[in-house]
């Protein structure tokens, strides 16, 4: 069941050639210093050529699976060798969909185009949460006041990713807080702004290979043309066309929660590799331990892939996306922790793949939704939970 | 991607769920007494031409392969697991005559699988895998079986198929009963027998995921209607589903059900492909069966309080079927046994592709 | 750690001794026949023998542990003998305490009185439960109204334990709806009363050796001096006493928590036996299993002494008393379903105790207010969760 | 009923109490950064008088009893499980050596337990239970702490204590930074060693106790903590804790540590009074701490969403600390073992009589 096609399977074979040689001893790296690699590290720039030479499943005629498979497929390998370095990689990342879906003509042309086919590592940021309200939007006090020139940006933002090396931070702002949640807009945010102060790259417990920033926008001065969409959007076709799906399908959950199944993978190959060479694989305690970790691994997987089908098959997927977030999250915590205890003292000495998984997989359960929220999702499709 | 299912699959999903909604679950109690679903019943379900759904075309079956069968036995236990047993009259026992490929020397003795009449029933004889001709003879406490007319006996070196020498003698059974309940005597001399551990493995993954497809049916079912409840219950104002800690009990429940479900329909696939690694899935789909059952079953009744307890709801009896599920097929400990050692070679095996 | 000091362990031995012989052997009789045993059967007669005989601790000043601690002691030992016939027992049972606080001089003669020293079984009955409301007192329907000689009540009641054979039965309806819950007051409902209709014994998974009945108020007409504690109740010294004590220590969860303490050694000994003898207990997964039971067993029976202690030191103990409660009864079920597991086939069967103690289990964490009841009510303590 | 505590327990758990809060809980991080908790603090430390609280008295300790220390621990690890391990410079390793009667032959070789600079360390080799005067060599990969000046080797079979022919490496270590991280190689004659399966186990029952009291008093906080930050926290309207399925969580884990704080206390008033279900107690009370660590740890983390994934919070460490704790005294799987022996004895014995 669920086998890829060749072509798809090619194109796995590339990121994991390169997740080996390349990913995973930059993610090493950066954790042993307790801080991103620097921008100008040659592992960026390796990894823009990488990706030009490289480009992915995502635009391949050649590939059968839809995209949500093919997105799930690639993410997973790349969190198998390691999670941190794959949100630290170069690009538009989080916001492009959403610029590329709600931006205007120009600020498509002018956020998103230097990215195409740069030689050299750049970055977008979104900046969403703040300290006051990660899952509950309605707490966010971020500010947008109108000027003559532009627009006045006032507030805080935490956890944002690689907000401190991007070229601009989306930054998500409450225009008319008259309206509540519809009176947020999103504005650019670009390199230089001294309105952007503060900025503090978090000291995280793992995924310490990506900048987890925050910062405060103090009478944060950003120009007309920078607010998403311009200051009276258009119902472009495109852009209802993505709300419209956004209703019933979901693909940003079931590309985390592939994430946390490499993630999980990961974990799980450590410690059964342990237990085989050091022996303990001949316990029948450790070997139920294994078989468990295995089990979850793989309803985790189909889980994910299931609900990647659906997207790509346009059945609505929200109950599964939901599901396969918390499970897949939960599954990476689970099997980090069970690993540990399978490597023993190795772990505790630190040295250890697994005590590094152990630290970073945590986070999979919190972003993009805790396990709390994404359970408040499907209880709402199972039962109707009212709000 | 194999997550489509096909029009034929649509059709006998349609079929046997409207089979067990009309025919079984309105008369759950009443098979539950009388200890059989009776014989109308079970013509009735025969008419329908699904019986040997999976068993190999060439044996007489259709053919439809392992992965028709969990989706039928779902929709039956569904309704009742115990009746979904009684209309199984070969029961998973052909499981071990196929692997062995014994349905011709069946047919050269005189047994026709089409014959309406004859039933078998499968044990577990730890013993079994001499050759024939040599005596068994052992007991088993248990199984959820009436009298049967072949008995089949499954160890981990082989296996026999005894036509006397055999006695079944009713017990009160936990469960399941609708099906019958019954303790088996043997003392006979098989007339088929063999010595093959690895055929022997492969006919036992195939009663586990028969088992396996039950339990995740009275799952569902006891998920599905704790559900329904709690959306009709009104408690402090409100519908007792949208207290927060039960809405999440809900969604933990939905989820142990749906994660069990994707881990049989794969082993199932995995069986009907060959797979090297079928033997490790299925082992491995039987113990998830287990400990969905100790989470999904009591908490169906926790949900409606006393009325769970009362026999008047059918969430006490799925807690008890699904434990007596995961008790056959030689229990939670040897599947456990099983999958762990199929583990050494999954290292680096990109886990799904 | 907590010891039983020797003249409390006496009291125990005879109840050990008495459940052995007697108790065990009617539980699984009321079992196999599918029903309580009737009111005539000669155990009944054997228990108020015995209970003349071995009036217990309750009131002997020789023992030296409190009154919870001694009633936890033996609720246990009952319990593991047969939880079933610990509730079928004769005696004015759960409404006792309430008439003994509650109710006029008069009333506690003439409803208590008969009890003392009988040398034939009698039972009285507490009827709150209702079809509509289990937890949710609020929801509870059942109305009564003045007349010129009394009150009628009009209503239905379920799960009510004994009433069937009940000389009396107390049962709660609302005199005053205007004022909500303050409204309830409690009704005696003598045997042979008309307006007591429809009388069912319920069907239930297990705990068959006690009546559960649901009945019919219908113009249910009772006499003046039937109201618990009169018309206008006195606010007694010893019941505001009782009140006021009710408000912070709590013993009648902890009751209910020592008696599946006592199911869950019974369901733990059974399959601890079966592994000996049957040569299981070689195997790491049945002794881990084995182990696992033990510990959650010694920590339930640890957290009900303690909140037994604590009520009798005085000490507020609603979250122990509360969490004992929760824990004791899933361990009940946890350890009767492992049970299962390890006794096998033979279980299956349906001969074996084990599958009885299955049965029966599941109850205990429904009934004197439901896991998710208890959860509620340590909530409000732990963070103040709001009504 | 022994639930009260004294008079004396009081007055210990109020200065420990106070001395964790003020002079380690808000060093945390500088403890972790510097890798150990400095002289200061351990002089100030050693000042209260507590350092020997249940050694015997014989042996120049307080002779207070496992008891004591477990509550000990428990509030010092409230605060910071690796400073708790930083303050007790016997370490566990003393246990050992008292366990086997070893504290006057080591004052006749020159040791007094009273020099303050005299540091104890514990590995585990499967191999000590030798006599004396023959080589021991092995090697650990991690213990939570820094150089000391005696290693003492404890296996199923028995013990030794080296005075020389170790050396300790250090290395990053998981966690319990404060107390430092260190492998030790070691390859040397023992002054003093025993062969005594009995005497071993017993000193492993309270080494485990020892760091289940730690594994106690780190859960207790993560709970405690988180619970604080859900009363703080507000989300749609309300204080993330009056959200029942969090609210329940929040009970959950307080149940959790509760059930550990009650088993710790026990297996230790077990071992206090010699009685012979302390060994199985103490293994038990150690699987316990490891499986509510599971539950705790990382749903400390959980509750405090975003933040708790950031060092400025003390659940990250929490998660770490009680994760890492888990793996010492040679770890899970062995006490499940040796739990699991005890218990074929404890049938129909009344559980708490």
């Amino acid at each position: 069941m669920n086998k890829f096609s060749a072509a798809l399977n090619v194109h796995i074979e590339q990121v994991r050639e390169w997740g080996q040689r390349e990913v995973r001893p930059a993610g090493l790296e950066a954790d042993r210093n307790g801080a991103p690699l620097p921008p100008d590290h040659p592992y960026f720039a390796g990894y823009v050529d990488f990706r030009r030479r490289h480009p992915g499943p995502v635009d391949d005629g050649a590939v059968p699976e839809g995209p949500a498979v093919r997105m799930a497929a690639i993410n997973e390998e790349n969190a198998y060798w390691d999670r941190g370095m794959g949100v630290a990689a170069p690009g538009p990342g989080l916001p492009a969909p959403i610029v590329a879906a709600a931006g205007t003509p120009e600020q498509r042309e002018h956020f998103l185009g230097p990215f195409r086919g740069s030689e050299i590592p750049r970055w977008g940021s979104f900046a969403l949460t703040e300290p006051s309200g990660g899952s509950d939007t309605t707490a966010f006090r971020t500010r947008a006041t109108r000027t003559d020139r532009g627009f006045l940006l006032n507030g805080a933002k935490c956890f944002i990713g690689n907000a401190a090396r991007a070229d601009w931070v989306l930054v998500q702002a409450n225009l008319d807080p008259d309206k509540g949640r519809s009176g947020q807009r999103s504005f650019f945010v670009e390199r230089g702004n001294r309105g952007m102060t503060g900025i503090k790259v978090e000291n995280k417990m793992g995924l310490r290979a990506y900048e987890s920033v925050s910062f405060i926008l103090e009478d944060c001065e950003v120009p007309r043309d920078n607010i998403l969409g311009g200051e009276r959007p258009e119902q472009t076709s495109r852009s209802s066309a993505y709300g419209a799906t956004m209703g019933t399908l979901n693909t940003t959950r079931v590309g985390v929660a592939a994430s946390a199944v490499g993630l999980a993978r990961s974990a799980y190959d450590e410690a059964l590799n342990f237990a085989k060479q050091s022996g303990a694989f001949r316990s029948i305690r450790v070997r139920d331990r294994l078989e468990a970790m295995h089990r979850q691994l793989r309803a985790a997987w189909l889980m994910t892939l299931r609900a990647a089908w659906k997207a790509d098959s346009r059945i609505p997927n929200i109950v599964d996306a939901s599901m396969a977030k918390v499970f897949a999250a939960e599954t990476a915590q689970d099997l980090a922790s069970a690993g540990m205890e399978i490597v023993g003292l190795e772990a505790g000495a630190g040295h250890h793949l697994v005590e590094k998984l152990f630290r970073d997989a945590k986070a999979l359960n919190i972003v993009e939704g805790t396990g709390q929220i994404q359970r408040i999702i499907m209880a709402r499709h199972l039962v109707g939970l009212p709000r | 991607m194999d997550f489509a299912r096909g029009e034929s699959d649509e059709i006998i999903a349609e079929t046997i769920g409207r089979f067990a909604a009309d025919e079984l679950r309105p008369r759950l109690r009443e098979f539950e007494a009388a200890r059989t679903v009776g014989e109308s019943v079970r013509e009735r379900f025969a008419a329908l031409g699904f019986e040997a759904l999976d068993i190999a075309e060439e044996a007489g079956g259709a053919g439809l392969g392992l992965l028709a069968r969990v989706r039928t036995n779902r929709l039956l236990a569904e309704a009742d697991a115990g009746a979904a047993l009684a209309l199984d009259r070969f029961a998973p026992a052909i499981y071990v005559i196929e692997a062995f490929g014994g349905v011709e020397p069946l047919k050269s003795l005189g047994m026709n699988l089409g014959q309406s009449d004859l039933r078998f029933a499968l044990v577990t004889d730890p013993g079994a895998g001499d050759v024939a001709g040599v005596r068994v003879a052992g007991h088993v406490a248990w199984i959820p079986a009436a009298p049967a007319d072949v008995l089949v006996g499954l160890g981990p070196q082989g296996a026999w198929v005894l036509k006397d020498g055999f006695a079944f003698e009713p017990v009160r059974g936990a469960a399941l009963h609708a099906a019958g309940a019954s303790a088996v005597r043997f003392d006979g001399t098989p007339i088929l027998a063999w010595h093959d551990p690895m055929r022997a493995a492969r006919a036992l993954a195939r009663i586990r995921i028969y088992y396996a497809s039950l339990i995740w049916g009275v799952l569902s079912d006891a998920a599905g209607f704790s559900r329904s409840y709690a959306l009709d219950r009104v408690a402090f104002g409100k519908p007792i589903a949208h207290h927060q800690a039960l809405a999440f009990l809900i969604v933990d429940m939905y989820v142990a059900v749906a994660r069990l479900g994707l881990l049989i329909e794969d082993a199932a696939m995995a069986i009907d492909a060959g797979e090297g690694r079928a033997v490790g899935a299925a082992a491995a789909a039987f113990v998830d069966a287990i400990e969905a059952s100790r989470f999904v079953g009591p908490n169906g009744v926790q949900i409606l309080g006393g009325h769970g307890f009362m026999r008047d709801f059918p969430v006490e009896k799925a807690m008890r079927d699904c434990r007596a599920l995961g008790l056959l097929a030689g229990g939670c400990d040897s599947a456990r046994e099983d999958a762990g050692a199929g583990l050494a070679a999954t290292i680096s095996e990109r886990i799904a592709a």
